[in-house]
């Protein structure tokens, strides 16, 4: 891949920092769609664990549908195609960025748009939902530590949102 | 401080002076009072104008249920709010508070003509009259009744304020933190669940706060559950509507009662998913029905109790009660033994508990049962009643100035109506009280009839000997809502409850009928000689109190009221000066106008560039979808008008889609990557419903199909490169692809890299020139585009728009799905039966197209027009008829789809739709224009620039 | 905003997770050109628009993207139940 | 029917207003009539009155499970207009808005129809081109509407804000303004009096719970809650709720019912001089002669007959209203109610016979139904009185969805209301 420095992102490079949250661009990272009617055959083609339950993820790897995973790994790996096989394999490394929300109060920032109760979200936690009008996948990291990833042309409503909420936070 | 004010027994001693205004003049109050109860304290009894006939009014009531004292708040700025209820008003330093509905001043208002003239505007009045003469209606009648409509003025200036929002999640929402919502919160608090516990009040503890015997555990419940981790407490912060699955809307007020509101949030919204729901909302005195009734200083009695309590507000110095309740003794019992003046009381009953006359007698006090007030004098503010007995006899008149009402309470069911909760009437209460619950809720407290406020007799209207026809008592008081337009409503046959409502207007006030609803209700069960449940109740509606937009509409304002999208290239053509178009929710650059230029010239040049040297486009908002799986081609086959089974791997083909009413939905050009593998192209505003159509299909009707799809419209920047030196510029940039036409011929795609990027390079064209599309990955596509463009220099290279694209496929005959075709044009009909595989037994659309309307003659086809004077360019839309003589109505037979000025012919061009169109080649057609002027132009091939396609094989 | 139990996910979701698809049940005919031009009406216009019991679909289209089927009554907009596509009526 | 007049209104204020008429006699159900009308709201009233009225036929009833005006026809936004594309629609709405100018006087009832105009924001390039075509095919069709400038539009309607950097800037509006808002109950009223004055029974509180047919299929009568009533031509006008009495005919139609949401602010003074309607930023506003501002939107997303909605639609509802007027984002929502609307696949009405001897349809009116209230209901009555449709209907009938002859207004603009 070409080298990183040309890359440009629609958010800003400097995290926003605000009292018990700070949001960040995250890493660039290589992403696919992955979609199958057998978990163990996809697992087989592509040489990745592949969670069996919907909102459950192993190795970067998240299960968001009943034949579908999002797998995330560190920017320039690469994986088998599948080709000719029962399987779809589809490179989305772009379409999305990832924004990461980190701190006590980034749950807060998060349901400021997000219907879902995220408190019962166990950490390791990965779903594709809704913030306001916008398509989000949200995986939690950890305790404090949450992954947005985002369509693109989507991140800058999002960024706002986001920033806009943690702000208001009292 | 002001007479009014009793020292000892109120909340509010040692609190900080306040200063504020109202009508402009200075007041002083305390922190924590307010606005009406800052204002009583400051001996101001008029506050307000009612609705309709402008009656001078003052407080009815201390809290949500006020009708009558209104006011607007201005706090500059564009910080103006009308019809505010004092009662909800906290005073702060430099509060700017305003009477409204009145000219010139609240104390005399021209618009009080009105209430002298009242009885030529009964219920229903307007229906009645303003008819004739009858262009009156419009000049005169209506201008006036809008005039003298409205209560305060609309703000003029946008609002600077912000709004936030959130979505919360608890497992027991307490609603109302009066005693019966803080010991239901104490309850469940003692449980490991989440508790939330709000309350509209600023200051929590409802009823309690008006009751000096609650405040002692008051004060310890509260600072139990503020240590509590597990329990949110949210006052200044009212739940309006209950909506379906325990789903709760409030507002939280964040900064109206701050002095300065700074840059935070005004007001909150908090969208509420909760477990269980406990409503503890209260209950609402009922006022009275009398005449005078409506005089300044005639008030609840609950309230001139909480005035005294909360507030330390003396509502008068001689006060008279007027009660049907027990409760109303209780009150005026506290307000005499805070050494407020007592007038007398006044009971409909004939008997009362005795322990109530012991206690007046203990306090002196004079009772005069089985009697009613039956008239009140003063206009501004009270000065005396006149008392009868229940049948009419000894008539007296007594000195006082103010009257508490006390006729029994209403418990607040809004929210539990909201919910669909069955109500039953409660003859003990003399409202309805909660019954079968729709959601996982309960009411406590008052709200749910579990408190007892004593015993009382429920009357729609007090005994009076008065000829009823002349009595002014008002059941709605914002809405000057009469007992005798009740009545005129039932005589005139309104006799459904709604229909009263609608008629009279009863109950449609800002405070919804908070406290006339049931009052009217018992009007009407007696006019119809009906009880009361078989008369039915109007429906509670959201929200409960009026809510700010700003707060509803919440984060969505400016830049977060819809995502702009903006492809990788976006921040280029801005810094170049792109005038750009919403499409969809993207933006796209229109045109890139060079100084001095308007669109046309730009446009002109732009076009101009591609024809001859070469243009760069964004094309990135162009929806795709990759398409994977064994059985891809075979989806296709079914979803796509045309073939796609024979199609090669590294070769594109245009698609078309229709629905399955058979008319077109979208288009686009695709590629084969791979025997297993497709990459879609569809309209930009089509992206998401092509997908989510195609998904529908593949799950719900194929779902045997080994097949996914993939949004991948994001994944890529695309680059389109249009014109003869297109592979001139790029030829130095790409590797690993033969850009010569042999190897890579019109309609095919190749994978390499460009500037050392991985690509998709297609080579398409809705131009008709020679063309390439880049597509990248979107994080390096604006690096692509400067490299491209650099390269470019060289040739010439011009950026281009979406206006310079769509004149330069008009040119070609390419149509624009939903420019072209509107949803009701098939294939044929465009024109685009090439791209219909005819020997496909079945795709979607395909058995509609065999409809009788759909195979008639006469259909509107898609054709070519050229303007017989080819400097005119026909508005886009424009009609065409065949006959231009023809008298209005005229016959039309089409319109026209496209128009522009085509720089590269030096004329202007049309694509129109036309019934019968192919068979009018030819044939001149008529376009009437705005200004009177009909235009003529020939029917020709929807073709107008090198019809054989050479430049585009070059 | 109502509650709506995904039978994929087998979680309940809020309803701005979801986008309604209309009633359920209505198959594709296998061979659409066999119809009668009032046939194809019906599968193309006809629906039961019941004041009560609808079979209806749902997909959970902010969430794992199936298409599924729900009985829910159109009175009180309350759900019965919620089941796969491809499962038979309920 | 006592005349309605400033005099009658003074003669009867000097006697206390104790002398007043009822509007309509409640009526209880005779055992036959020469027509019923199923549903009291304002199609099925006009239908009532013009029946007797034009063609003569006064022994009708009309039946209505609730009470008069309750359906949508009270509690419409009532926007008023027929700047529609299509002929047939055109010619339809367009009928209305004839019978419109002069109705208060032809049914002595102040309906306080009010032609202040009804605005259409455009906001983007598809937007003019749509509003061009409309106003062309009006224009020569005889229907005003007419093509504004922003600054044009903002001199009609001060409110408006230019701002070029708004998410959605005005590019122009298309004005009509002969369109313009009536009073929903009070329509309802004056044609439930008129008609009732001209010897019309208006059943309230008795809902059709049967349609019985003979042995030759046709019509005999209405099944209600008050027993059965005979008639040989029942027009059925029951709005969202025509699924269900064509299912008791044994039809099945192609309609599907959805909530749709309007709510009001609380009444201020006049602000808003006219009706103004963006499609692309999704909403609608005007302000009632009371003062209030009425706002509406879109429907909800799934078939209900629960007349109420969600709350994220009244967000959205009220934020495009912010974006497009943000001086009213501290006006505040003072009511918030649900309607049913019926809507057919191309969001046209059906208005005819139905393919049972005796039994009409007037429905799928969808979300915009009011405006045609006096024009639905002449044709009902023309319909059924001549036992055809009228030309101006002979379009809006059942076969199109069969034939494929669709009116699709929606889809030529995305157009609603
Ligand atoms: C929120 C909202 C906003 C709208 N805004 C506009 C607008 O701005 N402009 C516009 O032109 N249109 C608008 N409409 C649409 C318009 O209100 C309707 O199209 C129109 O009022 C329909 O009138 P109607 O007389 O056919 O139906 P309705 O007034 O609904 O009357 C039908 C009657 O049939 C009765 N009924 C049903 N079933 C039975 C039965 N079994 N037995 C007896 N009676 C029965 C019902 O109780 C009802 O009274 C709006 C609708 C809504 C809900
Ligand atoms: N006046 C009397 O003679 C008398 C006699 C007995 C009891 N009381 C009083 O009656 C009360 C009954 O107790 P209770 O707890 O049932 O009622 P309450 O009136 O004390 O409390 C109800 C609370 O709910 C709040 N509320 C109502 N609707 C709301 C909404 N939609 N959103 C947010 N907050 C809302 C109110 O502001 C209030 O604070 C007691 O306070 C008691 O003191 C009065
Ligand atoms: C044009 C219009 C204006 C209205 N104005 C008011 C109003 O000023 N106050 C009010 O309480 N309701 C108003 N309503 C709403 C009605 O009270 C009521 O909510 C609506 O007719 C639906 O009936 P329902 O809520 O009883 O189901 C208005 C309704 C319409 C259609
Ligand atoms: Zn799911």
């Amino acid at each position: 891949m070409a080298d990183a420095a040309v890359r440009t992102a629609p958010v800003p490079a400097e995290a926003a920092e605000f009292p018990g949250v700070s949001i960040a661009l995250g890493a660039p990272l290589a992403r696919w769609s992955l979609r199958a009617r057998d978990p163990k055959a996809l697992a087989k083609a592509i040489g990745h664990k592949v969670p069996g339950t919907i909102g459950e993820t192993l190795g970067g790897m998240a299960c968001l549908g009943p034949d579908e995973w999002l797998l995330r790994l560190p920017e320039g790996a690469s994986i088998p195609l599948g080709e000719g096989l029962p399987l779809s394999v589809v490179d989305i490394s772009e379409r999305a960025v990832t924004l990461v929300l980190d701190g006590d109060r980034a749950i807060d920032a998060l349901s400021a748009g997000c219907p879902r109760d995220l408190s019962k979200f166990p950490v390791g936690y990965a779903t594709r939902t809704i913030f306001e009008t916008v398509e989000i996948v949200l995986i939690r990291e950890s305790e404090t530590r949450w992954s947005v990833d985002v369509w693109r042309s989507f991140a800058p409503y999002l960024w706002t949102a986001l920033t806009t909420a943690a702000s208001h936070l009292r | 401080m002001s007479a009014h004010r009793i020292a000892n027994a109120c909340r509010l001693n040692g609190a900080a002076t306040v200063n504020f205004t109202f009508d402009g003049k200075p007041y002083q109050g305390k922190a924590g009072d307010s606005l009406a109860s800052a204002l009583l304290a400051n001996g101001v009894v008029l506050m307000g104008r009612s609705f309709k006939y402008h009656r001078p009014r003052g407080l009815l009531g201390a809290g949500a249920e006020e009708p009558n004292a209104l006011v607007s708040v201005d706090r500059g700025g564009g910080r103006f709010t009308p019809n505010l209820r004092a009662t909800a008003v906290e005073i702060h330093e430099g509060l700017d508070a305003r009477s409204q509905n009145r000219w010139p001043s609240l104390e005399t208002d021209f618009g009080s003509i009105n209430d002298r003239l009242g009885r030529f505007f009964p219920a229903g009045f307007y229906n009645k009259t303003f008819m004739w003469p009858r262009s009156f209606w419009e000049k005169l009648y209506e201008p006036s009744i809008r005039r003298m409509a409205g209560l305060g003025d609309a703000p003029s200036d946008p609002d600077p304020d912000v709004y936030d929002a959130t979505y919360a999640h608890c497992d027991v929402l307490i609603v109302g933190a009066g005693p019966a919502g803080i010991d239901a919160a104490l309850a469940a608090s003692a449980s490991k669940k989440k508790v939330f516990l709000i309350d509209e009040q600023d200051e929590l503890g409802g009823g309690a706060l008006a009751d000096p015997a609650l405040w002692g555990w008051l004060a310890e419940s509260l600072k139990d559950l503020a240590r509590l981790p597990n329990v949110t407490l949210l006052p200044r912060t009212t739940a309006f509507g209950y909506y379906h699955d325990n789903f709760i809307g409030a507002v939280e007020r964040l900064t109206d009662h701050l002095p300065d509101p700074g840059h935070q949030a005004r007001e909150k919204l908090w969208r509420i998913r909760a477990g269980e729901v406990v409503l503890a909302q209260g209950a609402i005195e009922r006022p009275l029905v009398f005449e005078g009734n409506d005089v300044p200083g005639v008030m609840l009695a609950g309230a001139a109790r909480t005035y005294l309590h909360r507030f330390g507000v003396a509502v008068g110095s001689r006060v008279a009660l007027m009660a049907t309740h027990d409760s109303g003794w209780k009150d005026l019992f506290a307000l005499a033994r805070a050494g407020v003046g007592v007038a007398v009381i006044v009971d409909l009953r004939e008997s009362v508990d005795p322990a109530l006359l012991a206690e007046a007698a203990e306090l002196g006090l004079r009772v005069e049962l089985g009697s009613a007030v039956i008239g009140v004098s003063g206009r501004l503010a009270v000065t005396g009643i006149e008392i009868a007995r229940a049948d009419g006899s000894g008539r007296h008149k007594l000195a006082c100035d103010a009257v508490l009402m006390a006729g029994g309470w209403t418990p607040s069911v809004h929210l539990w109506s909201h919910s669909l909760g069955k109500l039953e009437w409660s003859e003990e209460w003399g409202a309805y009280l909660p019954g079968k619950a729709n959601e996982n809720v309960r009411c406590v407290g008052a709200c749910g009839g579990n408190w007892s406020f004593g015993s009382g007799v429920h009357v729609g209207q007090l005994p009076t000997p008065k000829n009823p026809a002349l009595l002014k008592a008002f059941v709605d008081f914002q809405n000057d809502v009469t007992a005798k337009d009740i009545a005129l409503a039932i005589r005139e046959g309104m006799k459904s409850v709604e229909h009263i409502k609608r008629y009279t207007t009863n109950g449609m006030a800002t405070d919804q009928g908070k406290t006339s609803n049931l009052n009217a209700l018992q009007l009407a069960s007696s006019a119809l000689d009906r009880p009361v449940q078989a008369i039915g109740l109007t429906t509670f509606r959201p929200p409960y109190t009026p809510q700010t937009f700003g707060a509803l509409a919440g984060h969505a304002k400016d830049a977060l009221f819809q995502p702009t999208r903006k492809s990788p290239i976006d921040s280029w053509a801005e810094a170049q000066g792109a005038v750009f178009e919403p499409v969809a929710q993207w933006r796209r650059a229109r045109y890139f106008p060079r100084t001095g230029e308007d669109m046309h010239a730009a446009v002109n040049r732009e076009c101009l560039a591609v024809r001859e040297g070469v243009g760069i486009f964004d094309a990135s908002t162009l929806g795709k979808i990759e398409v994977v799986g064994p059985d891809a081609a075979e989806f296709l086959n079914r979803m796509y008008t045309n073939p796609w089974k024979q199609l090669e791997p590294g070769r594109c083909r245009y698609g078309l889609l229709l629905r399955e009413d058979g008319f077109i939905t979208d288009d686009g050009v695709s590629a084969r990557m791979a025997p297993d593998r497709f990459h879609l192209t569809t309209t930009t505003g089509g992206a998401a419903r092509v997908l989510n159509m195609m998904e529908d299909y593949l799950q719900t009707e194929w779902p045997d199909l080994n097949v996914w799809l993939t949004s991948t419209t994001e994944q890529y920047a695309v680059i389109a490169l249009q014109g003869p030196k297109t592979r001139e510029v790029i030829a130095p940039l790409v590797e690993g692809i033969d850009l010569s036409s042999d190897a890579f011929p019109h309609m095919a795609v190749r994978e390499g890299t460009i500037c050392g990027v991985p690509t998709r390079l297609f080579r398409v064209s809705f131009t008709g020139e020679l063309g390439f599309e880049i597509n990248v990955p979107a994080a390096y596509g604006l690096h692509v585009w400067k490299q491209v463009w650099e390269a470019g220099q060289a040739h010439g290279i011009t950026p281009y728009g979406t206006e310079t694209m769509h004149v330069l496929r008009a040119e070609k005959g390419f149509i624009i799905v939903g420019q072209d075709t509107d949803g009701t044009v098939t294939p044929y009909d465009a024109g685009l039966d090439w791209a219909v595989g005819k020997k496909k037994p079945d795709f979607v659309g395909k058995r509609s197209l065999a409809r009788p309307d759909i195979v008639a003659s006469g259909r509107k086809q898609l054709v070519g027009l050229l303007t017989d004077d080819p400097n005119e360019v026909l508005i886009e839309g424009a009609q065409i008829v065949a006959d231009p003589k023809q008298a209005i109505p005229m016959t039309m037979i089409g319109h026209v789809t496209s128009s522009y000025w085509s720089a590269t012919l030096g004329r202007s061009i049309a694509m129109a739709l036309v019934a019968g169109g192919f068979d009018r080649m030819g044939e001149t057609l008529h376009i009437p224009s705005a200004s009177g002027k009909t235009h003529t132009a020939k029917v020709v091939k929807p073709m107008f620039y090198d019809a054989e396609g050479s430049r585009l094989n070059g | 905003m109502i509650l709506i139990h995904c039978p994929y996910c087998d979680d309940i979701r809020p309803e701005l997770e979801f986008a309604y698809a209309g009633e359920a049940h209505i198959a594709r005919p296998a061979d659409p050109s066999a119809l009668s031009d009032a046939e194809w009406e019906k599968y193309l216009f006809i629906r039961a628009n019941p004041r009560g019991r609808h079979n209806e679909r749902w997909r959970h289209v902010h969430g794992c993207g199936r298409f599924f089927n729900a009985v829910r009554d159109t009175v009180t907009d309350k759900f019965e139940l919620t089941y796969k596509a491809g499962e038979p009526r309920k | 029917m006592t005349r309605f007049s400033a005099f009658s209104l003074f003669a009867k204020a000097l006697g206390g207003h104790q002398s007043w008429p009822e509007l309509w006699p409640d009526a209880q159900p005779k055992a036959e009539y020469d027509a019923i009308i199923v549903g009291a709201g304002g199609h099925g009233l006009g239908a009532a009155y013009y029946l007797a009225k034009k063609y003569g036929i006064t022994n009708v009833a009309v039946i209505e499970k609730g009470w008069l005006g309750g359906g949508n026809t009270g509690r419409n936004t009532t926007i008023v207009r027929s700047n529609y594309l299509y002929d047939e629609s055109a010619h339809l709405y367009d009928h209305a808005v004839k019978l419109w100018d002069g109705l208060s006087q032809e049914l002595n009832f102040n309906v306080m129809y009010s032609k202040r105009g009804v605005m259409m924001l455009a906001h983007n390039v598809h937007d003019v081109q749509s509003f061009q075509r409309h106003i062309h095919a009006n224009r020569l069709n005889g229907v005003d509407n007419e093509w504004l400038t922003p600054e044009e539009a903002k001199e009609y309607c001060p409110p408006l804000d230019l701002n070029p950097n708004a998410r959605y800037p005005i590019m122009g509006a298309a004005l009509q303004r002969r369109g313009g808002t009536a009073r929903h109950d009070s329509v309802a009223w004056g044609y439930a009096r008129a008609a009732a004055a001209l010897g019309v029974d208006i059943i309230q509180n008795c809902a059709v719970t049967g349609i019985r047919r003979g042995a030759d299929g046709a019509i005999e009568g209405v099944e209600t809650e008050r027993g059965f009533i005979k008639s040989k031509k029942v027009g059925v006008s029951a709005a969202g709720n025509t699924s269900v009495i064509m299912q008791m005919a044994g039809l099945e139609f192609p309609l599907e019912s959805y909530p749709l949401q309007a709510l009001v602010s609380e009444p201020v003074k006049p602000v808003f001089p006219c009706v103004v309607m963006s499609n692309t930023v999704h909403a609608y506003i005007s302000q009632s002669d009371k003062g209030e501002l009425v706002i509406g939107a879109g429907t909800d997303q799934y078939v209900s007959y629960s007349q109420r909605g969600a709350l994220h639609i009244v967000e959205h509802t009220v934020a495009a209203i912010c974006e497009i007027f943000p001086m009213f984002r501290r006006m505040r929502m003072l009511r918030n109610w649900g309607g049913i609307v019926d809507v057919t696949p191309d969001r046209s009405p059906i208005l005819g016979k139905t393919p049972v001897k005796g039994l009409y349809v007037n429905c799928g009116w969808g979300t915009g139904g009011f405006k045609a209230t006096p024009g639905a209901g002449d044709l009902l009555a023309y319909t059924m009185a001549k036992d055809e449709p009228h030309w101006i209907n002979a379009p809006y009938n059942l076969d199109r969805f069969r034939n494929g002859r669709l009116i699709d207004e929606a889809a030529a603009a995305a157009v609603a209301h």
